[in-house]
Formats: C-alpha cells, structure tokens, sequence
C-alpha cells in the first residue's frame, strides 16, 4: 500500500491533487478520520469506507489519483472543493499519518476496482501539481452529457465569499473563527468565536467533539481580530501563523479595527497558483433566530434523502447548519471548559425544571387516555354499529362525523410517539389548541344555557316555530295552486301536485305534536354535550335542524326528481325535434333520420312535456329556495365547526409573537460600505404571510359540505339533480 | 423575382410583379338559369305556401265550427287512400321496390299514430287552457314560418332539414288542435295536419319526378282551391296571397336571372379560409 | 448616483435609481409619483359632496359620519395595500436578487429569491388590460428539468417601465448574472 | 362536405337569394308595421300584429345588447389572457414537443424555439449592430437571428 493510491473524491472531475501526501476519502467520513487522528484507530466502520462511491457530497466533489509520498510538510495537505480539513497538522501529522493510511488502504481494498480504476485513467494526464485551467469546463466534460451546462452557471458559486457571520460576535474578543465551509457554495458559517489563548491541541479535540455530537462539518476557518487599538503588527503575524496550525483553505482573517463598522476581511491562499483576489461578502446574521427560525417550505423527509445533497438550496444549508449546532451554544456561560468562547448564549435553564417535571407527569396522563381511547375507538368499530341502516344513519349525522374526529384528534395528542419533525410538532400543538379553545368555549355555552332554566324557553319556543313553520307551507302550497304570480299553470297537474304536498304537511304536524312532550327533556341532555366542545353542539344544532326541516327536505326531492325527469325528456325530445340524436359512443350529437311515426309521437310528447314544464318548474323553484335555506342555514354552522377545527392557532400565535419561528426566506439589507472594504449585509428573517401559515397548518377536517364549484351546483339546481349538503358516497373516493 | 420568402431578393417583402393575377378567374361556379326552369322549380315553394294556407283554413271552419270533423275525417280518410294509390301506381311500384317497405309497415305505422293521437287528443285539449290565445297564435305562425324556411324545396343547402321542418308544422298542429272546441276536433285537425304535411310532400316529390306536366296541373289547381278557400274568409288576404303567389313564381325568377348578371366571383391561387371543425354540433 | 427619468406605460413620470453598492452587488429602483394632494383632495370633496347631497335628500346626518369613515378606511387600505411608492430590485451575484416594493405607508414586502433558483431575467411582453406591455421578470428554475422554467416573477409590477428603462434594468442584471456564469471556480481547490 | 368550404355554390346562391327577398320583405313589413297608423290597417282587415311600441323598444333594445356584448367581449378576453406570472406568456406545449427533437450533425436543423433569454441575448448583439445603420430591413434582421441561433 505504499504505491499509488487512487481515492475517491467524488465524480465530477479528475482532479490534480496536492502536492502529494495523503489520500483521504472526504465527504461526511471526516469525523472519523479526525478521530483516527487523535487515537490512532480509526473510529467509523470500515465497511463504510467503501461506500464513498456516493459520498452524500458526491456531486461536488472531485476524484484524483493521490501520489503518496510519505513526506510529512506541514503545508502538504490535501484539499478539494468538497472539504478542505484541517488534517495532518504541525504536531500531530506524523502520528497521524499511519491511522490516516490505513484509512486510505482499507478504502482501496474494499472499493469497487472497476468504476475506480477508470476514474483514475480518467484524472491520469492531469497529473499532480498541474493546475487545472478551468476546472468548471473540465468538469462538465468529464462527468458527460447529462450534467449539462446550467448545473454549472447556477449552482457553482462565483469568485465571490460570503462570509455568515453572526452579530451577537461583532464585540467579541479577538481569537480563532469556528465554523462549516460550505464548499459548493463558497460561503462560511462562522458559528463562535474562540478567543486567546487556547491550546491548538485543546481546540481540536472540542472541535472533534462537536462534530460528533452535532454531525456537522464544523472546522476552525479563520481568525478573528478585533484590536481596541492601533493595529499590533505581532498579532497579525500571529494570525497568519495560526493558519498554518488549523490548515483551512481559504483562511479567513477579519479584523476590527477599534469602534470602526468597517472590518476588514482577507484570506490566505497558500497554495493557490493564482493569487486573484477574491471579492468577499460579509453577511450578519442573528443567531438565536437563525436557531430557532424553521425554512418554509419544508422539505418533504422522504424526498429530501437523497436529493439533498445537490438539491438543497443554499439558505436551507446554512439554515440547517446553526440548527443543527444547537448544542454548541447550549453549553453554558459560566461553565469553566478549556476553551472560551463567544456565541449567542441561551438563557438560564431554571425554567425548564417546571417543565420537564409537567413532562414526566404527562406520560402516564397520556398513556391512559390512549387506553381509553383505543377502548372507545374499538367499540365504535365493532361489527354490530356497521350494518346498513345504522351505517348509513352515522354518516349523514354530522355529530357522529364530528365525534369521530375528535376521536382522532386525542389520539393524535395522546401518542406516546415524539414527532418526527417540526411540521408535526406543529400540527401536535395546534390540535392540542384547537380543542382546548373548543372545550372553553363549551363549557361557555353551557354555563349561559343551564342558567334561569333557558333550556325550558328553548323548548317552549320550538314547537310554535314548527308549527308555524308548516302552516306557512300550507299557505304557500294554497297559492300555488291558484294562479301564482299571474303565470299560467296547467290546472290539473297543479291541483294534483298541491294536494299531495298538503297531504304531507298534515302528516308532519301531526307527528310534531307527538313529539312535543319529549322536547325539553331531549333538549336538556343534548345541551350536556357541550361540555365536549362548541363543535358538538353546534353539529347536534345541525342535526336537530335537519330533522325538524324533513318535510322541506322531501318536497324538494318529489319536486327536483319529478323536475329533473321533465328536463332529461325535453333535452332529448329536442334532439328528435331537430333531427338529431346523442351518439353514446362517440360522446356527441349526431343527425340521424326517423321514421315517420317516430317524428310524429316524439313531437307530441315534446309539445306536452314543454307546456307542462312552467307549472313542474315553480314547484320545483319553490321548494328548493326553500331547501336552500335550510343548506345554508346548515352549511354556515358547519364552516363555523371547520373553522374551530381546522384553524391552526397556534401556529398563527406563533407568526404573531416570534415571527422569526416561521421563516418563508430571508431578505438582506445592504450596510453603509466603505471603499475597499468587503461588501456588508444584514440577513433578516423574513416571516411567513398569515395566508399561507393558515395554508400550511390547516388541519384537515372532514369537511361534510359537498366541494361544489358555483357553476357546477348551478347546473345541478337546474338539471334538478339532488344536492346535499353532504358528501356523495360516489365522490368520497375522488 | 421569385415568389419566395426564404430566399433573399432585392424588393420587398410585399412586392409583386406583373404575373401576379394570371392565374384570377372569375365565376367558376356560376350558373346559366333558364326562365322556364326557374318558374318550374318555384312551383315546390308556391305549394308548401298553398299547403299551410289550407291547413291554417282548415282550421279556421273548424274552429268556427263550419266543418264537422266527421266530414273532414272521412274526405281526408278519402284523398289519403287516393294518394296512397296513386303513390304507388305513379311509378309502378319501383320506388316502393327499392326502399324495401312493405304494406304491413305502413299500417302498423298507420295504427300506431291513429292510436296515440286519439288517446292523447283529450290531454292537448286541456293542455293550453291556461295559455292565452295570442300566445298560442304566435307560437303557431312561428312554426309555421319555420316550417317553411326549413323545408326541403330540393336544393342542397345546409339550413334544409326536413325533419325540423316537419316536426316544426306538427308543433304548431298541436299548438292550434288544442284551441279547438271538443277532443275529436283535435284528433282530426292532427291527422290532417299530418296528411298535408308529411304525407302531401311525399306524392308531390313523386309526382315531380314522373309526370313534370301533371305535376304543375295539380300545383295550379292547389294553388287556385288555396285562393278560394281564402276568399271565403278574407278578400283582402285573398289579394295579397295571391299577390305573393304571383311574385314568387313569375316576379323572383325574373329577379334571380337578372341578378346572375351582376355575380362576381373571384378564384385565384390562393388559399381560401375554411372551417375546418363540424358547425353543425351548434345547431 | 443620480436618477434617470422614464416613463411608464400609462406616460406617468418614472425614476430609475441605479446604485451600485460593489462589484457584484447592485440596487435598482424604480420610484413612481408620489400621490398627488390634488387628486387625494378632489377624491374627498367628490365623495363628501355626494355625501352631502344625500344627506339633504334624505336628512339623516348618519349619511355624513359614514361618508368620513368610509373615506378614511378607504384611504388607509390604498396606501397600506394598493400605493406602492417605489420598487426596487437588489441584485447580489452568488446570493441571488431580492425585490422589494416599499407601500406608501411605508410597508415593505420583500421576497429574496435564491441565485440557485434563478435561471434567468429577461425582458418580456404580454397582452395585459387589453394591450401589449413589456415587462421585466425573472424565469425561475425549474428543479426537474434543466430547461425549462418553473415559474416567472414579474418585476416593477406597479410602475410598469417602459422599454427603454427595462433594457437600462436588464442590461444591468444581466452584467451581474453574466460575472456567475463567466467565473471560474472558487480558488480553494487550485 | 359542402357546409364547410366557403366556395360560392349556386345552392348556396338561391338560398342568398331568397335572403335577400326576405330581408327587404321584413323590412318592408316592419316599416308599414311601424308607420302605417292602426286604423287604416285594421281597416284592411289585418289586425294581428304586435304592439307599435315593441317597434322602437326592439330596436333600443338591440343596441344596448351590442354595447354590453362589446363590455362582455373586453371581460372574456380579460379573462382569457395569461396572469404575467404565467409560464405560458414565454412557452407552451408545442414548444416543449419541439425540444425534444434531437439535433442532427449536418443536415437543416429543425424548426424549434429559441428560449426566451437565448433570444434576448442575440437581440442585444444585434441591436448595437444595427444602430449604426437604420435603413436595415426587419426580414434581414430576422434572417440574421436565424442563422445566429443554429
């Protein structure tokens, strides 16, 4: 193993490493091998090693055949485009350099030699040492076709550096930057600043030690100066020095200059052959909402696998990055480690006592209402509830629906599960909301109705209204076999109509002084199931209003069917009047010839069908104005119902109070510049309009009003086909 | 010059050069009518017109209560068993031959339609009570005139639809049955509306086919029963129908042949517009 | 840097404001008139006037208090929601471009659109309101499809530039864009 | 078939005709039914025409029907034009089924679509070309485009 060793990098492009020392595999095994580099022994499976084939940064980084040496240059480290790490430094390089080794061998031997092999003829004339002269294009060819241009013009970054770094370190003291290079994006996320003096050692072993914890590529990138007064010409050598213990490549050097707003910003290239410089922008972020802020849209998990590598933008990187190195500044002020550092600081954890106390006592709260539940829930599937009549009973009874669904809810709630991501933590804590407000405001109710004995008044009130209800239909159905509205109606059809609906409004008066005895005690332990919600009552109110309006609800359905008959016999007799006829295969009229006889009785049943109609349509419009009333009676306290259901309050009292929690993106203000000096950006949080936090949050109800557009139930109100303020069991699977 | 876009010329874009009308024609399909032929051909409109003026009369006695509808049965009963006759003896039963129908379909057909108007004569009775006679007057010119536009007069046009046409005179039949006093009134006036409508056509187009002489002897004596019928009730509508028998036969023809003299079509090597999708599905 | 006088469709006077704040960062902003106190004034004498006539017809002083409040709801709502005073658009190669309309009231919306997601800013024309209009947009990548375009987001929407500033605008972008797509690949990994 | 090809046929000819004779028979019925006064028609023995007031309402009636179809005919089109957000205001489906075809080594390419920025960018060469000269013709300039963008 003491030859050529070709070591993945990546795919994109052959690649002219270093100036030959060790080939190390990079991409997200760096943890490991920083590791190995403190023990000796490599700490990552090696089986893993061989899977760098598709190292999760894959398509950024490069691939190259390694010349190992064996010399050990302090200066001589690898770097790529993927990564650059701070390996093989100063004191430790030449323990380091056999763990690294191995590293390197195990890869050799357990990676696929065929893909390998080419790769490394590939990247062969290239050769070491040569710079490349335009790595993008050479890129492009190698890696072929299907990596076409645009990849390149909008994802590789320019020559431009930005420079994250976070305002609460802008009064910092001076001392080394500690941060993720994010290499595709030529950007660093400075994350704290570790102020002198420190051991070089000391702050490795805490670097390595928050890579592990947080998984991220956290590296020391820079130093940082901030000179009270005149410049020190010691200190600034000093810095450049400490670029050549932590080697980083770039090495960034911001400096303060007493209580100027204008830093100045350099970097170190040791080994560039192309000593440009590089326009750099700094960018001021405020940590603790950049912490907390959650990036909307949120990628979906499933999706995001394996297309974040090469798919996440470029805000959802840095976003994640200081999400992800929470812990880091969850270590506390005054704790005394090696190191001192300066980051945004999170307050004292006193409070949070309470609150892990209410957490373990909620655990078995909660495991006993899953009990509860799952037993209700088992109950209310068993077979005996799912026979015709009564199945079909539950679902046109929006109490049932809306009982079924809080079910749900506290199911949900009562999970032992943690939520598996932030959207459903939110969704958690907004049904939690929801149902605590729709419980209040319940037991709000209750309290107004059960006082001064208003259940009583309800009662008495009712019954006249019923009956009061089906005399005026009897006076309408009186007027409507006159000559109403001077229209001119078919005398004996309408006498027919009119006598059976009278006979139908007879029937229901006489059924509602049956009931009228029974009513107030109904009313009384209805009202109870208030206590259970606003939601419930107002649906039992639904239900009750729909069983009170029956006899409306079926002259609407004798009059729409009797209607729609009347249309489907007009439409198609006017085909035969005109000649023509409705091809069912083609899905189109057609002409078509008749017999003679055919002519004759079509035309005669049109005539009479067409002089029958005014007095079938009144009838029909009469009763469905009347039905529609009563729809939208119902459909108004159902939106009520879907609106306490289905708001996500506590999302929107999120928006309201800390909107940075919700982020649809960020905006940038441009800071007073200087000549010369880098470019300043202020990165704010730019929170998530109202509308669309509603959108995202929305709780899905069952929603039992039918998702009519207007000009589709217009159509059906004059096609006479039946509307519901339900769903169909036919659109349900839609 | 080439008459080319691709190809770079020194003119402009829209220029052109002498040969450019070369290739114009005018009138390709104009037609040399004939006065005679002309005159001939109007005889169809000049009966479908006398037709309706019949059936119209018709209903007038009946309505007046001059006609008994026993009488008008029976000689309608007559003349459609002569027609049926003579339908067949005209052409010696070729064309029955060739359509393949045979008698039993006719009556049944015959029996079907006997049968439906006689059960549902009593409901047009009361079908239109409630509707006033003005309307119902309206309604019936209306058809009546669409009756007309829309028949067949045997040119190919794409507003001829006899089925519209027919079912359009059987409308207004049974808009104005049902003004009549009693339910055999209406029964009667139907029949013969379909014998004057549907059935009257039918022998005419035969006749016209066979004997062209014979054909424009009963079209003169139609037109004259027409005109004395109408005499009977109205001199004035007497004088002005006649008048506009007497236009369309002699007058329009006239017109039309002088008119042809003005026709001018262009053709030329272009591409005309044409619409390609099927406009019919919006009638 | 000073401004430079356009007009817009509709002929109202326009300003552009070019600034560049660095090499690779640029700031465009286009300020429409500011509303006139005159056309404000002749709105609210129109509306009271008519207030008033009613207010004789109908002698019902309610006719008045609503006539004021509708005016002062009405004019709150056109400047928080409808006046937008000036549009800017601020251009930072390797960031990305972030539009910015600033209300009369002072309201800011802002969206920051990712340089990874834009494909392009191009000067486009459509038929709005009946006529054809050039307008300024920007394409947006579609992720799925190397070519094609996901979405457009049209810039300056309220002053509606002419052509003759939109080529000053886009010729501008388009010298930033251009740095992205020309740039050789950052030094670290010569 | 017939009713589609706008050609001049003589059927089509007599029907024109009879048209023609019906538009001034009506409109010569509509004069006298407007004009002629009651009494003298009633007289005549013709009584059943329509009221003389549908003979000017019809007419009003008419032209505030084609004023409001003009409104009618802005808001459909209003309503039909793309939104400026739209993707459809650079590109349609046609123009993606011609992407797709694969361009060929010596041989006349394709038709297919320039996209949008490719165009701009051309256009902006071009421009500074042509204001030296401004008696260039726009077919020349488009032919220039064509040959620029193979």
């Amino acid at each position: 193993m003491d030859g050529d060793c070709g070591v993945l990098w990546g795919k994109v492009s052959p690649w002219p490493l270093g100036t030959g020392d060790n080939g190390v595999p990079w991409g997200k095994l760096h943890p490991w091998l920083l590791g190995m580099g403190d023990n000796g022994v490599p700490r990552g499976q090696r089986g893993l090693m061989g899977k760098a084939k598709s190292p999760p940064f894959g398509d950024r980084g490069q691939q190259g055949p390694m010349r190992r040496t064996g010399s050990h240059e302090n200066n001589g480290v690898p770097r790529g485009k993927v990564s650059p790490w701070p390996l093989g430094q100063g004191t430790a390089g030449s323990r380091e350099d056999k763990g690294i080794r191995w590293g390197a061998a195990s890869t050799g031997a357990h990676g696929p030699p065929g893909g390998w092999a080419r790769r490394s003829l590939s990247a062969g004339p290239a050769g070491p040492r040569r710079p490349s002269p335009s790595p993008a294009e050479g890129a492009g060819r190698a890696a072929g076709e299907q990596r076409c241009w645009v990849y390149h013009c909008s994802r590789v970054a320019a020559m431009v550096l930005k420079v994250f770094f976070p305002s609460c370190c802008s009064s910092a003291e001076s001392g080394i930057l500690i941060g993720r290079w994010i290499s595709e994006q030529n950007s660093a996320v400075i994350l704290a600043v570790v102020h002198f003096p420190f051991i070089p050692v000391q702050v490795k072993q805490y670097v390595s030690e928050v890579q592990r914890v947080t998984k991220v590529n956290v590296s020391v990138l820079g130093s940082w100066s901030n000179s009270k007064q005149e410049k020190e010409e010691s200190l600034s050598e000093f810095l450049e020095d400490l670029g050549t213990i932590f080697s980083h490549e770039p090495w960034i050097q911001i400096s303060k200059e007493g209580n100027s707003k204008f830093w100045s910003c350099s970097t170190l290239q040791k080994h560039s052959n192309n000593p440009k410089e590089e326009e750099i922008i700094l960018v001021y972020y405020d940590q603790r909402k950049v912490m907390l802020s959650h990036l909307h849209p949120p990628l979906d998990t499933a999706a995001s696998t394996d297309r974040k590598a090469d798919d996440a933008s470029k805000l959802s990187a840095i976003f994640d990055t200081v999400a992800k190195s929470k812990v880091l500044f969850m270590t506390d002020r005054y704790d005394d480690g090696p190191i001192k550092l300066t980051h945004w600081q999170s307050d004292g954890v006193e409070a949070s006592i309470i609150v892990e106390l209410l957490k373990q006592a909620s655990v078995p709260a909660c495991m006993l209402l899953t009990f509860l539940l799952s037993v209700i829930s088992g109950i209310c599937r068993s077979r005996v509830l799912k026979f015709w009549p009564l199945s079909f009973l539950w679902s046109k009874l929006s109490t049932c629906e809306q009982l079924g669904y809080r079910l749900q809810h506290l199911q949900v709630i009562s999970s032992n599960k943690k939520a598996q991501n932030e959207s459903q933590l939110m969704r958690k804590a907004n049904i939690f909301v929801s149902l605590l407000i729709d419980v209040a405001l319940g037991i709000l109710l209750m309290s107004w109705l059960y006082r001064k004995n208003r259940i009583g008044h309800l009662a008495d009130t009712l019954i006249p209204v019923a009956d009061n209800v089906a005399e005026e239909l009897q006076d309408l159905l009186q007027w409507l076999m006159g000559a109403p509205a001077g229209l001119k109606m078919n005398r004996a059809l309408d006498q027919v109509l009119g006598r059976f609906f009278l006979y139908h409004i007879h029937l229901w008066i006489s059924y509602i002084h049956l009931m009228s005895p029974f009513i107030e005690m109904i009313l009384w332990y209805v009202g109870l199931s208030a206590c259970l919600g606003l939601t419930m009552a107002l649906c039992i109110l639904s239900d009750i209003i729909a069983l009170l309006t029956f006899h409306i609800y079926c002259f609407y359905v004798y009059g729409a069917r009797l209607y729609c008959l009347k249309i489907y016999g007009l439409s198609s007799l006017w085909r035969l009047f005109r000649g023509k006829k409705w091809n069912v295969l083609r899905q189109r009229v057609d002409s078509c010839s008749y017999d003679l006889d055919q002519l004759f009785i079509g035309t005669l049943l049109f005539t009479i069908l067409l002089f029958l109609l005014p007095t079938t349509a009144l009838y029909y419009l009469v009763f469905t104005l009347l039905r529609l009333l009563v729809v939208i009676v119902q459909g108004l306290i159902h939106l009520l119902v879907d609106l306490i259901d289905s708001l996500p309050l506590y999302s929107i009292i999120l928006r309201l109070c800390r909107s940075y929690r919700l982020a649809a993106g960020v905006k940038f203000r441009v800071l007073e510049q200087q000549d010369g000096k880098p470019l300043r950006l202020l990165m704010q949080i730019n929170p998530l309009s109202y509308s669309s936090v509603v959108q995202t949050y929305r709780l899905p109800t069952y929603s039992c009003y039918p998702k009519d557009s207007w000009t589709s139930l217009c159509k059906k109100l004059f096609l006479g086909e039946l509307i519901y303020p339900w769903k169909h069991k036919g659109e349900k699977q839609d | 010059w080439q008459k080319v876009l691709y190809e770079r010329q020194p003119f402009p874009d829209n220029y052109v050069d002498q040969r450019f009308l070369e290739e114009l024609r005018k009138n390709v399909h104009a037609r040399r009518y004939r006065y005679r032929a002309v005159v001939f051909q109007s005889g169809a409109v000049v009966q479908q017109l006398c037709s309706v003026c019949v059936f119209v009369l018709t209903w007038w006695y009946m309505a007046a209560g001059a006609l008994s509808p026993q009488g008008l049965f029976a000689a309608a009963l007559a003349s459609s068993l002569l027609g049926y006759v003579l339908f067949d003896a005209v052409d010696g039963g070729a064309g029955r031959w060739a359509s393949g129908r045979t008698r039993w379909a006719d009556l049944k057909s015959t029996l079907v339609f006997a049968a439906f108007t006689y059960g549902f004569s009593p409901v047009l009775k009361t079908l239109t009570e409630s509707i006033s006679t003005d309307t119902i007057y309206a309604m019936s010119a209306l058809m009546l005139l669409g009756h007309l536009i829309f028949f067949d007069y045997g040119a190919n046009a794409a507003i001829v639809s006899s089925t519209l046409s027919l079912n359009m005179a059987i409308f207004a039949s049974v808009c104005l049955a049902s003004r009549l006093p009693r339910s055999l009134h209406a029964f009667v006036m139907v029949t013969f509306a379909m014998q004057i409508f549907a059935l009257w056509p039918m022998l005419q187009k035969k006749l016209k086919a066979q004997t062209p002489r014979c054909y424009v002897g009963v079209t003169v004596l139609f037109a004259l029963a027409a005109l004395a019928g109408l005499a009977t009730v109205s001199s004035v509508g007497a004088v002005l129908f006649a008048s506009l028998l007497l236009a369309i036969s002699c007058l329009c023809p006239y017109c039309l042949i002088r008119l042809q003299l003005l026709k001018d079509n262009i053709h030329g090597p272009w591409d005309e517009a044409e619409i390609k999708e099927d406009l019919s599905r919006f009638l | 840097m000073e401004e430079r006088l356009y007009r817009s469709a509709s002929g109202a006077p326009i300003a552009l404001r070019p600034r560049q704040h660095s090499a690779s960062c640029r700031e465009l902003a286009v300020r429409c008139p500011r509303l006139q106190l005159r056309s404000l004034s002749a709105v609210t004498s129109a509306v009271w006037l008519a207030a008033y006539g009613l207010f004789v017809l109908s002698e019902n002083s309610m006719v008045l208090s609503a006539a004021i409040f509708i005016t002062l709801i009405g004019l709150i709502i056109y400047l928080h929601f409808v006046k937008i005073d000036q549009e800017s658009l601020l251009v930072i190669g390797s960031l990305g471009i972030q539009v910015t309309s600033s209300y009369a009231s002072g309201k800011e919306s802002t969206t920051f659109i990712e340089m990874g997601q834009v494909k392009d800013v191009v000067i486009n024309e459509a038929i709005h309101m009946q006529k054809v209009i050039y307008y300024l947009c920007i394409l947006l990548q579609d992720p799925g499809d190397p070519q094609g375009v996901s979405d457009i987001v049209p810039l300056f929407q309220s002053s509606k530039p002419r052509l003759d500033c939109l080529i000053e605008v886009y010729k501008s972008c388009q010298e930033i864009l251009e740095q992205r797509k020309t740039a050789p690949q950052p030094s670290g990994i010569k | 078939m017939v009713e589609n090809s706008p050609a001049p046929l003589p059927e089509r000819a007599i029907y024109g005709f009879a048209l023609f004779l019906g538009s001034w028979f009506g409109f010569i019925l509509y004069l006298i039914w407007a004009y002629v006064p009651e009494t003298w028609l009633f007289s005549l023995g013709l009584t059943y025409w329509p009221q003389k007031y549908w003979a000017v309402a019809l007419p009003a009636y008419l032209l505030v029907a084609i004023g409001i179809g003009y409104i009618l005919l802005f808001g459909i089109n209003m309503m039909s034009t793309a939104p400026l957000n739209s993707t459809h205001t650079i590109t349609d489906n046609y123009a993606k089924k011609q992407q797709q075809k694969k361009f060929q080594e010596e041989a006349i390419p394709a038709l297919r679509d320039i996209p949008i920025s490719e165009f701009l960018r051309i256009l902006k060469t071009m421009l500074k070309e042509i204001c030296g000269n401004k008696g260039t013709k726009k077919s020349i300039l488009l032919s220039r485009l064509w040959h620029k963008a193979q």
